[in-house]
């Protein structure tokens, strides 16, 4: 009779089938020093050969005590640590954490503020999504080329936030009310031409990525996420419209000025790792859509609500706003007292929350799988952890 | 004048030997009276010629891997729209010095729970097949280091010694992440070296001999465009060629297969325990390993050192092999990686069958009649037509699994 | 008996014992390797190139791997427990030795072709070996190769179990 | 047909090779020590205090907005008293900023109502001693107005302009401190 066989740390018992050759699990811990975890994360496989049989994450290694620290600050000093939440859309970050408190100051926003808010969330989503394509090839395989091209087309963009804000990717540019500084003539002028000519980056993208029969196979049919499983998981974002669920905040809340542009938004099929990055791809040239759109028609007038920032109070209640960040749902839970620091101040993180289901989709694939699946997940770990 | 240049290696060899054996009369007449007799002259004269082969190739080759990293991260670098090393040396030529001098410099850490013996071994074994693959290879006319008449049957006997040095590796530095990537070297290089070698069974069928200098003069014609005879012009040759370079890349772990060293995944694979001087043996050996196989790609399919007579002949040898090193290059700065298991079904299920059709196409052409320019065209069309279908059927069948493209609906 | 002979001779004793004696398993399969390097040294010696290099290819190449497989699927890689030198299983082993190596002893002093040496120099038989292999011997080498083709078969079936098994 | 993705990606990488040679646009890389990027007039870095003239006569009041706003509390003011009558002097004794927690976000340049403070568009600041040697004292801050103007002209002009329309408001010379309006140690609420 074979008896279960235990591994000594993990406890966990793989029973060999009858006649079967009696192989040995090895426990790996991929991580927190790993290439290609996109920061700080780790995860204990459990491995029968190449074979993924449970797999652990382990978060928390790049917790910060965002949201302690935010309690002790007035509603003005926290903006710029929301940069530092998802360190590759700070603008979007900004945006949702104002949003917010307007929602719960009742602070109206003038029109040329919305309408530099939506031309800088979406320049954020074309760096976000064009980044992520990159990573996931260099998981992948493809040894950086797609990533240093995504990274020369967002050297544009980077340059247009730092002659906006002041900084690249910690631009600190949202107050409540709009914005903190306007936006020249010629910086617009800029801000169209690279609008203009990012299609083309985007057919050479497509052209390296999208037909290529290796990454094709290494992505179809892997880490399949089914409808119901990424509903039940709350997951939201790219990755929830790739599994072929119609949920976009942009859309459902009509939040800002969304309303006055027409684009569509993307739904995948079978919800595999092919179809997150495919979706993203079409995204991304959405964006390019609503930005030529914002771009033309932005009118003239205030960039912000003229809000005094020194001793702003905001009236006691609690309020929920959230928009569409490029991972997902970037909600704020902010509990107000009436006085100058938030009560309560939470972050709903999208990539924190599409993390959990990590396990189900990579299980029973290959340790190579788990890898390209992790990189479809497009997490940044200080969002993650907070 | 043109001579010259292409037997100038040979004739320095000659002068050196003759230098040495010079030197032996003069000591011999010193201590026992008279110079050497016959047979130790001959001794002492062969014992030179092998010495003089040693050092040239280790010399040469040592000399091509430093210019072939400071190629490769060239070339990549400019795939990539930036510049690449340029601060030692001019355009960064020294860089592979200055690579060679950190490596040796850095401590060598050996992991404690390692099984030294093997782990000390592992770096030697893995490089001495890559530099004895280069003894079989004609580098110019009458330049053959070796004329051995099984010279491919050797070269790949040889090779098959570094899957046996990766497993060592693997397995000595008793870590996870190398000892699988070590099960995924020993398995890839099997399953790949069936197909190198039945890639390279049509040229054999064709010459006759196995031995690489009548490969090479095989394909020779006297004219001065010393082109016309590559086997790579025919259509055997052609899809040999291409199944040849494929395989060739497996061997060497190198871009869509290299799943041994899958940086992303099992961070170095099988040299993950390595450091300072050792790990700098494994780069090494994987890029001899690599060159040696361009240059047998090119002794067997484009016509060794065969070319038009402007470049002398070892210059041909050297501009063919580097272009198929360039053409490595190019593969690994855009192809992702493929994963173990798909490499396998790739080897077993699509070059497998392709390269056995591919003999059968070379005996349909052996046995067509090729004398006037009529029949050997018709020759040609038949035998390609062969090879083009089964390329057609076997991608078919492969391509069948990966399912249909896909179609994006939009949300209304 | 000179020094090339002694040389490879040792190499290949020394393999052979290694193989037998040294108490980790993974040391014993690479000494093994040693033993069949110094098998396809004595095919250059006695200048068969083809078949010596054919011993490199197929036992280093792949029956030394395979040999590394077997190990790496058995569970104690260190043999603990080593009897004592002048145990029953030395003895036995020692008998069957003994007798084995008699046999072949008696068989090469009787033969009278088995004891001259090599000729030397002779010019090399890769195409002699080739043609003789299509011609005389033309049905031990189909047979030969049904016997693989069935072996490659039998292993698949194997590996197919182990994969519907394990799904 | 099998491999023609492939070819197709090749095609695009072979493309960025040969453009990378002669499209200024593909290779953007900018050798740092030889060359330098131009950097744009909001770019910001660390803050410095701004002086008009000579460096004791700045502009800070030592009014210590700055002190309370700064999320990751790196400035430290002391406020200097007058020797004889021990009453507090609208200037600053010690004004340190701790460079290494400073997380450049501005808004102490914001939140100055004296105009005071401005952010630098230096980047060089590497340093051997890390805790030390990133504490900048007042006379590390200190930068004149003209420099000021050069690293920012368009916003330089906007302050002056206002600091002089405030001063001409307040009409009376600088020389009697006691009638600009008194700034205790919490400022009562004054205009932004």
């Amino acid at each position: 009779m074979i008896q279960p066989f235990t591994t000594p740390e993990s406890g966990y018992t793989l029973i060999p089938k009858e006649g079967a050759i009696e192989t040995q699990t090895i426990e790996v811990s991929m991580g927190p020093h790993h290439p290609s975890t996109h920061g700080v994360f780790r995860m204990d496989v459990v491995l029968d050969g190449e074979e993924v049989k449970r797999l652990k994450p382990v978060f928390g290694y790049l917790h910060r005590n965002h949201e302690q620290l935010a309690e002790k600050m007035n509603w003005l000093g926290s903006i710029p640590f929301t940069d530092r939440l998802d360190y590759f859309c700070s603008m979007s970050n900004n945006w949702a954490y104002c949003h917010a408190v307007e929602q719960l100051a009742g602070i109206k926003v003038p029109e040329r503020a919305e309408y530099i808010r939506v031309i800088m969330a979406e320049l954020t989503r074309l760096i976000n999504h064009s980044c992520l394509a990159g990573f996931l090839l260099s998981d992948a395989g493809a040894w950086g080329t797609p990533l240093l091209y995504a990274f020369r087309e967002r050297e544009k963009i980077l340059d247009l936030f730092e002659s906006v804000s002041g900084a690249r990717m910690m631009c600190n540019y949202m107050r409540f009310g709009g914005v903190r500084a306007d936006v020249s003539d010629d910086w617009l002028a800029c801000a169209r031409k690279v609008v203009e000519n990012y299609p083309r980056f985007l057919d050479e993208l497509e052209a390296l990525i999208t037909g290529n029969e290796i990454l094709l196979a290494r992505t179809q049919q892997v880490g399949i996420l089914p409808r119901e499983l990424a509903i039940n998981a709350s997951v939201t974002g790219p990755m929830l419209r790739a599994s072929g669920v119609d949920y976009d905040i942009r859309k459902v809340d009509r939040y800002g000025i969304y309303d006055r542009f027409d684009f569509r938004v993307p739904l995948g099929e079978v919800g595999d790792v092919y179809d997150r990055y495919y979706v993203r791809i079409l995204e991304m040239r959405e964006s390019v859509k609503i930005l030529q759109q914002a771009l033309r028609d932005i009118p003239e007038g205030p960039f912000d609500a003229g809000v005094k920032m020194r001793n702003f109070k905001v009236p006691a209640g609690d309020g929920y706003g959230r928009i569409e960040a490029p991972k997902g749902e970037l909600g704020f839970y902010l509990v107000s007292d009436g006085g100058t620091r938030p009560y309560r101040y939470h972050v709903r993180a999208p990539s924190f929350i599409n993390l959990t289901i990590l396990e189900d989709m990579c299980l029973g694939h290959k340790v190579a799988d788990v890898i390209v699946i992790l990189g479809s997940v497009d997490i940044v770990r200080g969002e993650v952890d907070r | 004048m043109y001579n010259f240049f292409d037997q100038l290696f040979v004739a320095l060899g000659a002068w050196l030997v003759g230098l040495v054996v010079a030197a032996g009369n003069g000591v011999s007449k010193l201590c026992c009276g008279q110079p050497m007799s016959e047979a130790a002259a001959h001794n002492v004269a062969a014992g030179t010629q092998v010495v003089l082969i040693c050092v040239t190739i280790y010399g040469v080759f040592a000399l091509c891997f430093g210019l072939a990293t400071w190629l490769e991260r060239k070339m990549l670098a400019r795939i990539q729209n930036r510049y690449g090393p340029n601060r030692v040396g001019p355009f960064g030529l020294l860089q592979f010095v200055a690579d060679g001098v950190k490596m040796l410099t850095k401590e060598d850490i050996v992991p404690a729970r390692a099984d030294k013996l093997v782990h000390f071994l592992a770096p030697a074994i893995v490089l001495a097949p890559a530099l004895l693959m280069f003894g079989f290879l004609p580098f110019g006319r009458n330049m053959a280091p070796t004329d051995l008449d099984t010279a491919v049957i050797a070269f790949f006997a040889v090779g098959a010694g570094s899957e046996l040095a990766l497993f060592m590796a693997g397995w000595g530095s008793r870590n996870k992440y190398s000892i699988l990537g070590a099960l995924r070297a020993v398995a890839q290089m099997i399953s790949y070296e069936i197909p190198l070698v039945l890639a390279a069974v049509p040229v054999v069928m064709i010459v006759g001999s196995l031995s690489t200098s009548q490969i090479v003069a095989a394909q020779g014609t006297d004219s001065f465009l010393d082109v016309k005879g590559w086997f790579v012009w025919t259509p055997w040759g052609f899809a040999g060629f291409i199944l040849f370079l494929i395989a060739a890349t497996a061997e060497s772990n190198r871009s869509p297969f290299d799943i041994p060293e899958g940086e992303s995944e099992i961070i170095a694979g099988f040299h993950v325990e390595y450091s300072g001087f050792k790990f700098a043996l494994f780069f090494m050996a994987e890029y001899l390993g690599m060159m040696a196989m361009a240059g047998l790609g090119v002794t067997l399919f484009l016509g060794g050192w065969h070319g038009p007579k402007l470049l002398p002949s070892w210059a041909w040898f050297m501009l063919k092999g580097f272009l198929i090193v360039c053409w490595l290059i190019w593969l690994r700065g855009t192809l992702p990686r493929l994963r173990v298991d798909q490499l396998m079904a790739f080897a077993w299920k699509a070059m497998l069958p392709f390269a056995l059709f591919n003999i059968f196409a070379t005996a349909v052409w052996f046995y067509l009649p090729k004398t006037t320019f009529l029949q050997s065209a018709v020759a040609w069309i038949i035998t390609a037509a062969l090879v083009v279908a089964a390329y057609l059927v076997i991608s078919r069948f492969v391509s069948r699994r990966a399912g249909a493209p896909r179609v994006y609906r939009y949300a209304s | 008996m000179d020094t090339a002979f002694i040389i490879l001779s040792l190499i290949t004793v020394a393999g052979a014992v290694w193989a037998v004696t040294l108490r980790n398993l993974i040391h014993a399969v690479l000494s093994l390797v040693l033993f069949f390097f110094g098998i396809a040294g004595f095919f250059f010696y006695l200048n068969a190139d083809f078949v010596g290099w054919v011993q490199i290819l197929v036992y280093v190449g792949a029956v030394a791997i395979l040999a590394i497989f077997a190990v790496m699927l058995t569970h104690n890689l260190t043999a603990e427990d080593e009897p004592g030198f002048f145990s029953l299983r030395w003895l036995t082993g020692m008998a069957i030795a003994a007798t084995v190596g008699a046999v072949l002893w008696f068989a090469i002093r009787s033969n009278a072709a088995m004891s001259q040496t090599a000729p030397a120099g002779v010019a090399s038989n890769v195409a002699d070996i080739g043609r003789k292999m299509m011609t005389d011997w033309v049905v031990p080498f189909e047979v030969v190769s049904l016997l693989l083709t069935a072996a490659m078969i039998g292993a698949i079936v194997i590996a197919m179990e182990q994969i519907s098994h394990r799904k | 047909m099998l491999g023609n993705g492939l070819l197709q990606g090749l095609v695009v990488t072979a493309r960025n090779f040969i453009r990378s040679y002669f499209d200024p646009e593909r290779l953007t890389t900018v050798q740092y020590p030889e060359e330098r990027v131009t950097l744009p007039e909001n770019s910001r870095s660390f803050p410095f205090l701004v002086y008009d003239g000579t460096p004791d006569n700045l502009r800070c009041v030592a009014c210590k907005i700055c002190e309370q706003e700064c999320p990751p509390q790196c400035i430290y003011i002391e406020v200097e008293r007058d020797p004889k009558t021990g009453k507090p002097v609208r200037r600053p004794r010690v004004f340190d900023i701790d460079y290494s927690v400073c997380m450049q976000c501005q808004i102490c340049a914001e939140v100055c109502p004296f105009d005071a403070i401005k952010m630098d568009q230096v980047y060089e600041l590497a340093g051997t001693d890390r805790f030390g040697g990133m504490l900048h004292d007042k006379a590390a801050l200190l930068k004149s107005n003209e420099y000021y103007h050069q690293i920012r002209p368009t916003e330089a002009d906007e302050v002056d302009a206002r600091l002089s329309q405030s001063k001409k408001k307040v009409s009376p010379p600088i020389a009697k401190p006691a009638a600009v309006p008194p700034a205790q140690p919490v400022p009562p609420k004054t205009d932004v």
